[in-house]
């Protein structure tokens, strides 16, 4: 066996003999350039194929560019292309050898073979070296015109490119006009998306400088110009579409006439198979219908059944991203999922992603009606499923008890759940039951009892240990046990990691004394001594302003600490309505699936024209 | 003491595992994991050392092979350098010049070697040539065993025949 | 704006790149492969990670296929669900070219990687991902055929799925009618939910440039035409055509219309939401006792016309992962332990309307119980079936006709078969 | 089988044709079959390596061992190592076969048995098999010595108290000649040192003098083929050996005299360009260090290690590094002399060799050279890798607690790490920053505008965040009205609203976590009394958490505004100033409570 011996140089075995190869290609590479005997294009292929493979694997053969480039003077398609691909890779680092890929790529753009002047037209946009942008403003001008749409359709894209490389450059040799132009007339239709495409993200990164793009960029929201791609949608691929279909749904229409009309137009995209289409279309009617609070309503109607349908039929990651969107819809229109909350039931092999997803649309389509059912099923989730999902199951119960519908059923539920003595089940309940009773105190009795039982010594998650002391401090008066329980805690007070479980129980022993003095005593002193020296400041912040309420006065401190019992009505939303709003508007987008705003997960330079600032 | 030996392949696949303090499967698998992230992604410069959970972890890369030995804080790094060489020269001269190949069809006889050269975690033969007259020894008790087997049954075979 | 991809990726299953396109310049492959390599790393089971993840002001979405991961970066606010979907039709695509995708075959085909990559997306925006249309353009496979100096044509095509010119001495129609039963049935044995999802399947061998028509009993359209609807037209939820289908027709007077591609296609699916009655159901009693073997008793009954027939029954009967030594009897079919899928699988060629059938196995269990003993995950019994010349919704077709300009006659073949999609019962 | 498993493509895949094979594996096991048994446990412990499920073949390797054969025990005994270890109980079942296996005529038979009971035996196996290794030590055939020495270890390791059984025989090891036998001879008594005092004292008086010889005897040997590695005879017997005398010598001055002499004949002649040398110089370094004192070796020594920190070898100036630690405690100025060197080591890019120096870093500094090296720290922090910013952060932290010569400075520099790496912070420093403050009663106003300053553009550290929300609240009015301004200061002019604006940003970023959300409310109860301007605002911040769904939120937040609204009378003695925190105690206290370790 071969050893790399520390101490010796460890290079890879077979560098040496590869620096030998690739020396060997260059040679050989070298004779077939100004060769034109016959099959030498097909020798060429092979030696252009180890080439690239060598590029892809990593290893380094930029030493060979002069021979590629000599002998891809060739009409060979196949030939060109692993050359352009080599060229590309290279050229960007090396200004040297970009300037002859230039000359190389320039010739090609004016080939009699179309296939061919695309293909270098696109190769010569992708360079992306800033100082040669001057040699791409001929072929891109000739390109827009070209006879063939595929130039034409490379060259759209082109502009957008060299816009990325030089904005000046391209502004000054007025592409966009020329963009708009063809957009308008082109008889191809991707050539015409394309123009879209380029003049949108063009016009839109113009629009904060420039007034007169901020015009133009309203100019595509026109009436003309929309109608004119509404007219031609079914002449495009279906990814166009979803571009076309993503500017329409930015248009304003008149009124509600024209609303109707476009709506009808599209009515059929909703039949789609490709479910990016079905989705844009469905942004569309959303949208346009905000307005009109009856006919949103019916556009939520109308969009159920494809909706349903791209969830169970397609891959699971289909599956995931559309179920971020029925959340999304279901947050703003509650009533409109649920008579159909069994499709959000989870098959035995759907992937955790999709499963969790479904959960939290169980959750959030409960009502009166159908939360017996949907509980039901999320409890076979919590005894039968793996760990993850009884927990999010057990979650998804108490968020559905806090909603309120039915909650006597769901408590009965939840001290089963504590009976299974499965460790993950009963932390995770404890939490739930300790949010349960602040909404619901009247509970208290029941639960308090089953919660008794269990031991505090069994409870290791921050969380469910945070929830059990808490309860112990509220409902003292319930728990025989209680400030034993807590004179025990404070006695281990060091080994306690989590602040926040320290926290709580600086508060349970106060709540605890507040209501039985006498047999706290021992156990608020410890706390009390504990909090002070403890090493989190906030801690020991806390643990002051205890020491000086009860300083002041216990019966304030009792006041303030212990109110009269009184339910939380209602926790206070985690996101703002306008957070919610934002993400609506960026309906089809990674807003969705994260759950926030665009702003705050994209870098400033890459936020879209359309986005909002922040 | 070494607390355990691990070969992993650069594809991260595990071809021989040896642990002399007690692990779980679920912890086993946990190490083998972090340890072939953290010692695969090492440049081949660098030093063959990893600090791992208080631990040290000893590895030397023979061809596709990682052959990693975890040791305490205090331990002597270079010498246990050494005992990895001193294990795959013993193995080399075994399989005659060994690849992963023959460590993935026969890694019982590259257990049955490894458990002539180390015992609870600790050496137990510096020389290489007793190592291999201990092997041999064995092989060949198991060869005449299958030999009287085989002689057996067709002693039985003729005796029915 | 929709977004657009920075990258794509093509890595193996270990997350290292295989091949990448850059579109955009903005995400580079060193950055993309150690995170994802440490996200699939992080997580045993790559399944459980969600297909978007969000790092550093990248968002990667990815499918896996095979060894192989597909994954797009992107640095802008991107539309999810279209790149996954888009990603997809990238799978299907290198497998029209490549038969199967998978590691090996990208590194022996990776120039053609290389050509398709290049026109699948440009700048990050998807082009085409047609298979017939990315043919125009890539070039290395059909080299030895001819080499064909024809710009593409595709584009400017009115009827871009369907080339001119095309022969057939005999012209024929198959339509195949298939409906998929959907059904869960929870522990209690209530059947929580059931749809069934239907499809028209058409292969076609048609010269020329076909006008073909077809009708069928859908409700909306026979009461248009003012027929009698007893019992015979059925209601179809969100059906969706392929798009041949001339969509503007369909809204007016509910008639399908269209010219067919060649070969084989999805000419319309649909979905059906109401209330089925599981065709085969199954009950099943598991009794362990204590750890040494456990028996299970199963009931299958057939609930539909007697005058039908299901076909190929296999009933998946879950087990738990070490048992040992089956020991089956059935009164019909016969019963396989696969230990590959920890199950019993009950096969049954010929199960008639009307009937029940039973089975009876016991396994023996290992004395020594596993370190890890896993918290019960239980899954539940699995049914698969076809039934032909059956459909659970009703459908029929009434006519399908054929026109062509050379006035030739085709012969349409409809078939209809209704068979098990996802069907699972749980168990108690 | 093992052909199937590497043809697979996916985990998928591979999982199916293992359940496969265990299925098969599990059905040959009840029927009994003989033929197959030990193919099926090869196959077993394949699948065992791969990670999978193999509890069901555990009693095959019961049934193999007690099976007659030499083959079947080999395999069987193979199985039990690899299968099982300790912590299952079926490992009893085995002690009666393993007990006859030791007593049997076949000499490779005892050594199977020899080989399981010192890779797994159990503290129980320990008790009950002692006697057997112990009468094993003094087995005719050296080979089973070696293998009963190493499992000595094991026994003495699991039962401590059995170690003054084996104290006679372990000596009688010493004076073999076979080198397996002296090599796990010597190891054992190593280890035997280590549990047993009495050990210790016993090879002290009766061993000494016969190691110093053996090692002498080893080093001065000539060419032996079997034993040689890069020129060196057997280098682990040196390694050792010298491991041995240093624990021999620990402690002991007259021990450690005996060994003086050959201590400096290695540490001189050892030759250093190969690796097996290099082992040998290092264990010898370390075993001068741990010996008594004897100031000639020690040079020796130091310079031993200068010469590995200069070599481009990483292998050798990681150890050297390593060495140099504990180098530091017996003479900090010679490794001062290489602060430079390893101040680059810092910055290498190998992690574990930066590691290793930023410890030793830590060892270095003094009063005289903190400021310089923290300077060249805190740059580093700027441009480090996120992985080593944890270690690099608490190492700087507590330099700076360490040796600050002014609280300016300290302050300073702390604000500098919370800005560059607040989220990598431990609890602890910022606790420690807090009170290093509250006792700097001039700083206080410096200390609350910096931190304002800091704030506005490091606001994604979540560190410095608590620290600012704290100190506005304590400190709040000086911000405002700018007292005790220090003479280096730019003047900043803040209202009571802009302070009260960064606590408002800080509870509601989307990031913030629940200790900065808490500190939050807190400051803004101060507040509410320190800045009656804006006390209307703050309770209407406040009450916006009286509904949060987060317990100790709403919890305070009620609190609080009961405070406010209903018990104003008191609200200026709760929010009084914080009372000034004792540093030394504090820091006596710290010393106390968390162990000092070099490695947090």
């Amino acid at each position: 066996m071969e050893s790399n011996n520390a101490t010796s140089s460890s290079d890879p075995p077979s560098a040496s003999s590869r620096k030998g190869e690739v020396s060997d290609l260059k040679l050989q590479l070298r004779q077939l350039a100004g060769s034109r005997a016959p099959g030498t294009d097909d020798t060429k292929r092979d030696l252009f194929k180890k080439v690239i493979s060598y590029m892809t694997i990593g290893i380094d053969v930029s030493s060979v560019f002069s021979e590629m480039v000599m002998c891809s003077a060739t009409s060979d398609i196949v030939l060109k292309k692993m050359c352009y691909l080599y060229v590309g890779n290279y050229a960007k680092h090396n200004p040297d050898l970009a300037l002859l890929t230039i000359n190389f790529l320039q010739r090609d753009c004016k080939d009699e073979d179309p296939m061919i002047r695309g293909l270098a037209l696109r190769s010569l946009c992708s360079l992306g070296v800033a100082n040669l942008v001057e040699y791409l403003v001929g072929p891109l001008g000739n390109g827009l015109k070209d006879g063939n749409s595929y130039v034409r359709m490379v060259a759209a894209v082109g502009v957008l490119k060299l816009y990325h490389i030089s904005a000046s450059t391209c502004l000054d040799a007025d592409f966009p006009a020329l963009l708009k132009h063809l957009m308008l007339k082109d008889k191809d239709a991707q050539v015409v998306a394309n123009c879209l495409t380029s003049l949108q993200e063009i016009w839109g990164l113009e629009a904060s400088t420039s007034e007169e793009a901020a015009r133009e960029r309203e100019a595509l929201l026109s009436k003309p110009v929309v109608y004119y791609f509404l007219n031609r949608i079914k002449e495009f691929s279906e990814w166009a579409q979803c571009i076309v279909l993503e500017l329409v749904a930015k248009y304003v229409p008149t009124d509600s006439e024209e609303i109707f009309d476009i709506m009808n137009l599209l009515e059929d995209r909703l039949q789609h198979a490709n479910g990016a289409v079905v989705l844009a279309t469905i942004k569309v009617f959303l949208h346009m219908t905000l307005s009109m609070t009856d006919v949103h309503q019916q556009v939520y109607e109308r969009i159920k059944a494809p909706l349903l349908t791209l969830v169970s039929s397609g891959s699971p990651e289909q599956s995931y991203a559309v179920l971020s969107h029925l959340h999304l819809l279901v947050m703003r229109a509650p009533f409109i999922f649920c008579s159909d909350y069994k499709h959000f039931y989870c098959q035995y092999n759907e992937p955790f992603y999709v499963k969790k997803l479904k959960l939290e649309m169980l959750t959030a389509v409960a009502n009166e009606s159908n939360t017996y059912e949907i509980v039901t099923e999320l409890c076979e989730y919590v005894a039968n499923v793996d760990i993850p999902m009884a927990r999010e199951s057990i979650r998804a119960v108490g968020k559905i008890a806090l909603q309120q519908y039915d909650v006597n059923a769901i408590v009965d539920r939840l001290l089963q759940f504590l009976e299974m003595e499965k460790e993950h089940v009963t932390a995770e309940t404890l939490v739930l039951v300790k949010d349960l009773l602040r909404k619901y105190p009247q509970w208290s009795h029941d639960c308090i009892a089953v919660v008794g039982n269990i031991s505090s010594k069994n409870i290791q998650e921050p969380k469910a240990k945070a929830a059990l002391i808490w309860m112990l401090g509220e409902y003292a008066q319930d728990m025989q046990d209680a400030p034993y329980i807590l004179e025990s805690l404070t006695e281990n007070w060091d080994e306690e990691n989590s602040a926040e479980v320290r926290l709580h129980l600086l508060t349970a022993v106060m709540k605890c004394f507040l209501r039985r003095p006498p047999e706290t005593r021992k156990a608020l002193g410890a706390g009390l001594a504990a909090g002070l020296a403890d090493f989190h400041q906030d801690v020991h912040d806390r643990a002051l302003f205890y020491y000086r309420l009860l300083q002041y006065n216990v019966s304030v401190a009792e006041r303030v600490v212990n109110p009269p019992k009184q339910a939380v009505s209602a926790f206070a939303d985690t996101q703002s309505s306008e957070t919610k709003d934002r993400i609506f508007d960026e309906f089809n987008s990674l807003s969705v699936v994260y759950q926030k705003p665009s702003y705050m997960f994209t870098d400033k330079e890459y936020r879209g024209p359309f986005a909002f600032a922040e | 003491m070494i607390h355990f030996v691990l070969l992993i392949s650069r594809q991260g696949k595990v071809r021989l595992t040896k642990w002399y303090s007690p692990y779980t499967q679920k912890e086993r698998t946990k190490v083998i994991r972090e340890l072939s992230g953290l010692i695969l992604t090492r440049g081949p410069k660098l030093c063959n050392f990893v600090e791992w959970r208080g631990y040290k972890v000893v590895y030397k890369r023979y061809a596709s092979l990682y052959f990693c030995m975890c040791i305490d804080q205090d331990d002597n790094e270079l010498e246990v350098l050494e005992i990895i060489h001193h294990f795959v020269e013993i193995l080399d001269r075994y399989f005659g010049s060994v690849c992963e190949l023959d460590l993935i069809f026969n890694f019982h006889k590259a257990y049955y070697i490894l458990d002539e050269v180390l015992i609870a975690g600790e050496l137990q033969e510096s020389s290489k040539k007793t190592v291999a007259r201990l092997i041999a020894a064995q092989d060949s008790l198991v060869e005449a065993a299958k030999e009287q087997a085989s002689s057996i049954s067709n002693m039985i075979a003729q005796a029915t025949k | 704006m929709a977004g657009a991809a920075s990258a794509l990726f093509l890595l193996d299953i270990k997350g290292r790149v295989l091949v990448w396109r850059d579109y955009r310049g903005d995400v580079s492959a060193v950055q993309a492969e150690r995170f994802f390599a440490k996200l699939i790393e992080k997580e045993g089971d790559p399944e459980s990670q969600d297909p978007v993840v969000h790092d550093n002001g990248v968002t990667y979405m990815f499918v896996q296929h095979n060894n192989v991961y597909l994954m797009i970066a992107s640095r802008q606010n991107c539309n999810a669900a279209s790149l996954l979907l888009f990603l997809h039709r990238v799978v299907d695509v290198f497998k029209h070219y490549f038969e199967v995708l998978e590691e090996e075959s990208l590194r022996d085909n990776f120039v053609v990687v290389y050509e398709l990559l290049d026109e699948i997306m440009d700048f990050g925006y998807p082009q085409y991902t047609e298979a017939k249309i990315l043919s125009e353009f890539i070039k290395t496979d059909a080299y030895r055929m001819e080499v064909s100096q024809r710009p593409p044509m595709a584009v400017t095509n009115a009827v871009s799925w369907r080339s001119e010119g095309i022969r057939y001495k005999k012209n024929e129609v198959f339509l195949d009618v298939v409906e998929s039963v959907n059904i869960l049935v929870n522990s209690n044995g209530q059947i929580i939910r059931s749809d069934v999802v239907g499809a028209l399947k058409m292969r076609t061998y048609l010269s020329g440039m076909p006008e073909c028509k077809l009708g069928l009993n859908d409700r909306v359209l026979l009461e248009a035409q003012g027929r009698a609807t007893k019992g015979k037209a059925i209601d179809l939820d969100d059906i969706k055509f392929h798009q041949c289908v001339r969509l503007a027709r369909f809204e007016n007077d509910r008639t399908i219309s269209f010219i067919p591609p060649d070969g084989s296609f999805d000419l319309m699916t649909y979905r059906l939401s109401t209330q089925v009655k599981p065709l085969i159901w199954v009950e099943a009693q598991v009794e362990r006792h204590s750890r040494s073997r456990i028996e299970i008793m199963v009931k299958a009954r057939s609930q539909f016309k007697e005058r039908s027939t299901a076909t190929n029954v296999e009933i998946e009967l879950p087990v738990p992962p070490d048992a040992t030594n089956p020991n089956v009897r059935t009164s019909m079919g016969s019963a396989s332990y696969a230990p590959e899928n920890d199950a019993l699988v009950w096969k049954i060629k010929s199960f008639p309307g009307g009937k029940e059938y039973m089975l009876r196995a016991e396994f023996r269990l290992p004395s020594i119980t596993s370190e890890e003993s896993v918290p019960e995950k239980k899954a539940p019994i699995r049914v698969k079936f076809e039934i032909p010349y059956f459909t659970v919704s009703g459908i029929q077709v009434r006519y399908l006709k054929i026109i062509e300009k050379s006035g030739y006659q085709a012969l349409p073949w409809v078939r209809y078969i209704t068979m098990a999609g996802e069907y699972e019962l749980r168990l108690i | 089988m093992i052909r199937a498993i590497r043809a697979c493509k996916t985990a998928a895949e591979e999982r199916a044709v293992v359940r496969k094979e265990c299925a098969a594996i599990r059905a040959a096991i009840s029927e009994n079959d003989q033929d197959y048994r030990h193919r099926n446990l090869a196959k077993l412990m394949f699948i065992h390596m791969l990670g999978y499920p193999t509890h069901f073949g555990q009693m095959e390797c019961l049934k193999l061992i007690a099976h007659p054969g030499f083959p079947e025990k080999r395999i069987g005994y193979l199985g039990l190592m690899l299968l099982l270890d300790e912590r299952q109980e079926v490992l009893m079942l085995v002690t009666n076969s393993i007990k006859q296996d030791l007593n049997h005529t076949n000499q490779y038979i005892v050594g199977l048995a020899l080989c399981a009971l010192g890779n797994i035996c159990s503290a129980e196996m320990a008790r009950d098999l002692a006697p057997e290794v112990e009468r094993l030590l003094q087995f005719r055939d050296p080979n089973i010595r070696k293998k009963a020495a190493l499992c000595s270890i094991r026994i003495i390791k699991k039962v401590p108290e059995l170690a003054e059984n084996f104290m006679t025989p372990a000596a009688a090891l010493l004076k073999e000649k076979h080198h397996g036998v002296l090599l796990t001879g010597v190891q054992l008594c190593t280890d035997m040192c280590k549990v047993s005092p009495e050990a210790l004292e016993y090879f002290r008086k009766k061993c000494i003098d016969g190691l110093v010889k053996v090692l002498k005897d080893l080093s001065n040997s000539p060419y032996a083929p079997e034993y040689d590695v890069s020129g060196i005879t057997d280098p682990f017997l040196h390694v050792r050996l010298l491991k041995l005398l240093s624990v021999l010598g620990q402690g002991d001055a007259d021990t450690s005299d005996v060994m003086n002499d050959i201590l400096a004949q290695v540490a001189t002649k050892t030759e250093s360009n190969k690796n097996a040398g290099n082992a040998i110089l290092y264990e010898c370094v370390a075993t001068i260090m741990n010996i008594e004192d004897n100031s000639g070796l020690r040079v020796l020594a130091i310079n031993i290690l200068g010469r590995f920190l200069s070599s481009r070898d990483n292998n050798i100036r990681y150890v050297a590094l390593n060495m140099l630690m504990k180098a530091i405690s017996l003479d900090s100025q010679a490794v001062q002399r290489h602060r430079a060197t390893i101040l680059e080591c810092v910055k290498d890019s190998d992690a574990s060799i930066r590691k290793r120096a930023l410890e030793l870093v830590y060892l270095l500094v003094n009063e005289s050279n903190v400021k310089s090296l923290t300077k060249d720290l805190i740059d580093y922090l700027e441009v480090s890798d996120t992985e080593f910013k944890g270690d690099l952060t608490s190492k700087i932290c507590s330099i700076v607690e360490k040796f600050s010569p002014e609280k300016l400075w300290y302050i300073d520099q702390m604000l500098k790490v919370l800005s560059e790496a607040g989220n990598f912070v431990k609890d602890e420093v910022w606790h420690s920053l807090i009170v290093v403050i509250t006792n700097a009663s001039n700083l206080h106003g410096y200390s609350v505008r910096s931190l304002y300053k800091a704030v506005q553009t490091a606001s994604e550290q979540e560190t410095l965040i608590r620290v600012t929300v704290w100190c506005i609240g304590e400190y709040g009015e000086m911000l405002v009205n700018n007292s005790g301004v220090l003479d280096m200061e730019d003047p900043i002019t803040v209202t009571e609203a802009d302070a009260v604006d960064v606590v408002e940003t800080a509870i509601g970023r989307h990031s913030s976590d629940l200790t900065t959300q808490a500190m939050c409310l807190t400051t803004l109860l101060k507040l509410s009394s320190h800045f009656p301007t804006c006390s209307k605002r703050i309770n209407d911040i406040i009450s916006q958490y009286k509904g949060s769904l987060v317990l100790e939120l709403q919890q305070r937040a009620m609190e609080f505004n009961s405070v406010i609204e209903k018990h104003s009378r008191i609200r200026s003695s709760l929010v009084e100033r914080m009372p000034v925190l004792d540093e030394a105690t504090y820091s006596g206290r710290r010393a106390g409570s968390v162990p000092t370790d070099v490695s947090t």
